[in-house]
């Protein structure tokens, strides 16, 4: 089993929950983060005062999926978030060990979905 | 320095000035002057995040520049000497001079005639705002500054001569005699229908409709709509002029009107999506003041609760069906619930104005018998004079500003957002 | 359509209608309607997010549900022609038939009868939001519809009849003489009363008291405040319908007691909890508005600071002690603050009140010597009346309700929150 | 209890209370006691997330702490009368005793005293509050409580006695001729020197000026500014004590300068910065609120506009070079908008008051010719006056504050955050 | 060293947190995070415009433990956590290989608690 | 590769960000977060309901990394992130499968930068 987890650009999730959502990848877990990058960001000003590194907001998505599934979550996430420019994000995967579902207590490949 | 004294020396001899008027016209002034802020509350809290502050910015921006404009020429344009048979207000007063101390007739008999200015540039100020939220999400703001200042000289201020300006064509004071007591027909319906004109001009924000996230930030809506609603009395029943039983029958219609269509929209909710939504009933509301500002002044409370019903059901409807019917992007509804609610009011003016409630009408609305028809036919004429005059002067100036610097962000500043684009600035922190 | 014309004609010769009063009790009123938003700010700050816009909703909904009530009929049973020896008014002025421009004897006498109409009617609405506190993130917005309809009709109306209205039996318009200048008794013992039915009658939350999250926006709470104290001007100083002396002293009063209450409240966490809370001097200071509100108009600013110190020490105490004791689950203490603040403003009228800052005061408070003691005693009867009325009604018509629709959603709905099961919105986007 | 009945007793015979003076002042003074919630919003949605709550509570707790010293004794120290040759007040009104229904030569003619105390009790509750920018994120609140009871009575009173007081050696009654409407030189220099003198012996805030994050909360200052702009009409018109031209004259002077202030501000950001900020906007507004505060009743618009161009020019200036060439670290600009912004409204007012805006200028401005330079020359004595006066007292008062109780939280305590250090309280969740 | 993430009901976290400490695993990190998964959320409506996938708040918390805590940890999670209806979410465990403690700088498996 | 999440305290978040740019490290996620730790909370205290475990604010980072920066990074946090008062927080690392830039596709080691 893997853990998902893609860094994205906020405006593009309804798009990649859409193809998730093809894939019949429906669970997934969203967190709204800020991530310094390659982008240049916007410096901000407030009465004159530039602020230094501003960081951008970005949204995380985190996907518990089985082997299986790693591919066809990545490449999801790739063509629903891809703009070209600077500032796409990444897309990490990490072993897992262990997956149980709370409500029901059963474990392992069937407790991800 | 050559210049006018505004609320300058003592009244001359003989004519009186009476505190209480006063006082109130300076009041409503004020209450008029928070409605702006207000709209940028209501405004703001149902825009994204990243461009909550782009709306409170234009906003703020219109109370500045057309309070300058007002003041330099604006309420000359408005309210001077008539010019060409009605047309336009004329230059005697470009930076108020002659604006002083005495009443002026026909405009007040009772408060300085530099009281009627002020209370009337707030008026000046909130119109071109009401517009923002049509462009809302998308437009620039170089664009939003030329636009207000060339959209409050050319459209607002003839507008305004012809329904309330001495001589004006359309107005009470010479003109037609169509009944408009507190800014349906130039606040409202001008402002809706160059809405209209913005929403096609400019086109939709990316992702519309399905991926736009909802309002980000309701409770600050709420407290829009709260204060617009508070502002609204002195909007309403300042137009009396005095503090009267007038601008109490104004004030009491004021307040139904909006509560009644507060109510029906929440219930249209209830009905057709199964519960009832804060949304739609501020919204209501607010459809509600905008439809009894015509009449305000010239219905009782039954007919303020009939022009309440139809606040709440029309624009409902608009938004509901022909919105999606269309398809055009009206980021706030600015068109739907400014220009049809103030349509409506205008029309239901023809309905239910009454002597009883206001001996200065003296042609009853239609449910009150005879000479109704005419009245009605009279608004519906009106109606229709500020519908295509600022729908169409709306296109020009849009495409004009269009021509001039662009109305529209490009892709990648509308998707990171118009705070930091335009404004260098976020609205909220996420880390700190 | 046959209705009548509210601020219709002017006024009758020889009836003089005062600008500078009227002018007083319009702008009055409209800063009570501010309230109403207000205390949903305050209330709503204080939930959790989840149900911030539940709170929000059932306050606007009050606004459109009394408003109607009070101009079809509301009105009219509250303080129309005395029907059954001063129990109830007749319905003489329903749908306000004859509330006219011309002033109306006992209520004014320089300001249209119209003016006082709409004047009241603000009251008549926040009563039953106040209410909203005790059943805060619990109650379904269906029953929180009927209820208002009802306890308004039922609970209020007559109250108010009894108190202010021509031939009331407990207020000084032919009845024991009570004294409550601006609603201590009509308006917040019977809220606070009605909300300990409610918690009595409905429960508590899931969770409460361990696992009930801390308020999820003080500031807007902290906004909310500033309104209720900003509108309380015109609720007390307004209710001396008149731009006089009086409406002064009731202003100083006014705010003197709400200094006075939240610094007290300050102080007592300071000591108790080692810190001043910001939360504790609002609540306080509220507390002091509530309590001043019935002597407003009879005490001297030294009397103002004394029952601002009760109303600091009285609803801490609850708060702290009594609450837990108790056990007792009243979501935003309406009954704590609203309740016991109220009743302790109505007896500390009949310590304070004195002719020296009210010449209308024939009875001075016991701390002003003789007589004292009578009016006192004649407080206390008419706090009575009012605690038993305001209870027990309450009881009887939460269980109605309770029988008619359900008054609280179920578990899951209280779970995932009212916003969304009641309303289908949230209050703030996580995403966007 | 032996004391003073406010507002008691219908005026004796003869003196004529105006109900619609009476009506004006009151909303006034309501108006100006919204500011100070205003003005807890405008510095809160500045800070940091943390010390939101700290700033609310600090202005919350002016209000209370203030409020009663004016009533017990502040009063009688800035108005009573006049002892040591226009240096003090006495104490023949402590406790309020004889401040009554009567009016009081020479502060009030038509209006009761007791409205002329409310009203001015409200300029005395904020003026501390604007103190509360330069020290925000890092005093501790038991320090911000004694000094500023400390420095209302030693500092504000006197110095409102001088310029304001009946027998002041600085104002108009009877002294240097000083022209100060509605307190310039009282309320904003005062705050603003003090604000300089707080910097200067709190010294910085922990990692300023590079590590200190943004504002946390935008819209929330957007509201302050606001509601600043909506109460100002109540300080400066209002200042003229009668609903009448000159009120009319301060409140459009007062509105034109803040449009004007707030665009220049604007324009000088898209300069320089190449966008114009919502920030920048609102703080020019502030500032140009500041700077016409003591002309607002002595100037034609157009004076109002050249005041407004400089009252958004100098405090920019301030902010964007003088600040980081010296490096200070003032929280909220207290000392860079309240007191230059104030400083320059003072001599602005010695440049364009004039005759033409208000009979009672008997010495025209400078650039209304002859006599000007006179004026201005007065004008500027007592700025210097109250500058030395209120930045040499604040020094003492800090310096006595800190000896007492210390002035600033600890290191860790400013890290977690004031809110929570000092008020066991967060303002928002995060969890929920 | 093992790290373990779950997702839970946010109204559970008090509960939670009360069996943690109860099994001595005090050092917890919480996040609020929206969630998508079987359960069915409420369709949202704004001025009659229907918000399409509308994800449901969640509360993520992320415990980093010996491995002979593991198991101790999910037990205190499923029990506290559980509601039996569907939406109470899952518990995902990681590997880990290194933990440092900022403060001391001390690292491995003390460096945890 | 290696995925480092560090929780550290809010006010130390410039700080440690300059360290890592100095470090030639640049990417980064940076998330809100609560914490409960060693660190002993103020007790809340609203119209005198005392809170029970209040949870304090913390800032986690998130930072991808290819095996020779782990150490940099480590370093870096610890450096900047020090205040050597308890609440200081942890540093954690796992292993990390897979990276994938969004923009590009490309992955790998590289696709990490
Ligand atoms: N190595 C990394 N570790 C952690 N977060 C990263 C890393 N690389 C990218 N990110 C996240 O992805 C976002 C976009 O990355 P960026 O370099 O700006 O664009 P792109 O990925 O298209 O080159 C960053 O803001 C950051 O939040
Ligand atoms: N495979 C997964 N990957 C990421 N998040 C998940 C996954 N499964 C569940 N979740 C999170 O847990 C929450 C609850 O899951 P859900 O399926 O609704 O209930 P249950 O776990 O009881 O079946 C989801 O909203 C989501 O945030
Ligand atoms: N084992 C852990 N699992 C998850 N989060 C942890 C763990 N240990 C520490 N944290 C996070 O680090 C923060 C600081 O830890 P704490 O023990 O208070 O200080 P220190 O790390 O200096 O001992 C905690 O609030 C928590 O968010």
């Amino acid at each position: 089993m893997k853990y998902v987890i893609a860094i994205i650009q906020p405006d593009r999730l309804d798009e990649v929950l859409r193809r998730l959502e093809e894939k019949e990848i429906h669970l997934v877990t969203v967190t709204s983060v800020v991530g310094r990058g390659r982008q240049k960001g916007i410096a901000e000003v407030y009465r004159s005062h530039k602020e230094a590194g501003s960081l951008l907001r970005k949204t995380k998505l985190e996907i518990a999926v089985n082997d299986t599934f790693v591919q066809p979550t990545i490449d999801a996430i790739t063509e629903g978030g891809r703009t070209g420019a600077i500032g796409d994000g990444k897309i990490f995967v990490v072993d897992m060990d262990r997956c149980v579902r709370i409500r029901t207590g059963d474990e392992g490949p069937e407790a991800i979905g | 320095m050559a210049d006018a004294p505004a609320g300058a020396a003592p009244a001359p001899a003989g004519v009186a000035i009476n505190s209480g008027d006063t006082a109130w016209i300076l009041i409503s002034a004020a209450l008029v002057m928070l409605m702006t802020p207000g709209l940028a509350f209501f405004y703001g809290g149902l825009v994204r995040r990243k461009n909550v502050l782009s709306v409170l910015m234009q906003c703020m921006t219109a109370i500045c520049i057309v309070s300058i404009q007002w003041v330099l020429f604006g309420y000359s344009l408005a309210f001077g000497p008539d010019k060409w048979g009605g047309l336009i207000g004329g230059l005697d007063w470009v930076g108020l001079s002659g604006v002083g101390a005495a009443p002026m007739a026909p405009y007040v008999d009772t408060v300085p005639h530099s009281a009627f200015m002020i209370y009337q540039m707030m008026f000046a100020v909130i119109t071109p705002a009401l517009i923002i939220g049509a462009c809302a999400e998308r437009m620039k703001f170089s664009a939003f500054c030329i636009f207000t200042l060339l959209w409050s000289t050319l459209v607002y201020d003839p507008l305004a001569h012809w329904v309330w300006g001495a001589g004006g064509f359309l107005g009470l004071n010479g003109g037609w005699g169509a009944l408009d007591f507190a800014g349906g027909t130039v606040v409202h319906i001008s402002a809706g229908m160059t809405a209209l004109a913005a929403v096609i001009v400019m086109g939709k924000r990316q992702g519309h409709p399905t991926s736009i996230s909802p309002p980000h930030n309701l409770p600050l809506g709420v407290l829009g709509a709260g204060l617009l609603w508070f502002g609204w009395f002195g909007f309403n029943a300042g137009s009396a002029l005095h503090a009267d039983s007038l601008a109490v029958g104004a004030f009491i219609a004021t307040h139904v009107a909006a509560a009644v269509a507060g109510l029906t929209w929440a219930l249209l909710d209830w009905m057709f999506h199964k519960k009832p939504t804060t949304l739609g009933m501020i919204t209501g509301a607010v459809g509600g003041l905008v439809a009894v500002t015509p009449g305000a002044g010239f219905v009782t409370p039954m007919g303020a609760i009939f022009i309440g019903l139809g606040a709440g059901l029309f624009p409902w409807l608009a938004v509901t069906f022909l919105k999606n019917r269309l398809g055009y992007d009206d980021t706030l509804d600015a068109f739907g619930v400014h220009g049809l609610g103030g349509i409506w009011g205008a029309l239901a003016t023809g309905l239910v104005a009454c002597a009883a409630a206001n001996p200065a009408v003296n042609r009853n609305g239609l449910f009150y018998g005879p000479g109704g028809a005419e009245q009605l036919m009279t608004q519906f004429k009106a109606v229709c004079v500020a519908v295509v005059w600022s729908f169409v002067m709306g296109l020009i100036l849009f495409k004009v500003v269009d021509l001039m610097v662009g109305l529209r962000v490009n892709q990648h500043e509308e998707r990171v957002g118009l705070d930091l684009t335009q404004h260098k600035e976020v609205g909220y922190t996420v880390i700190d």
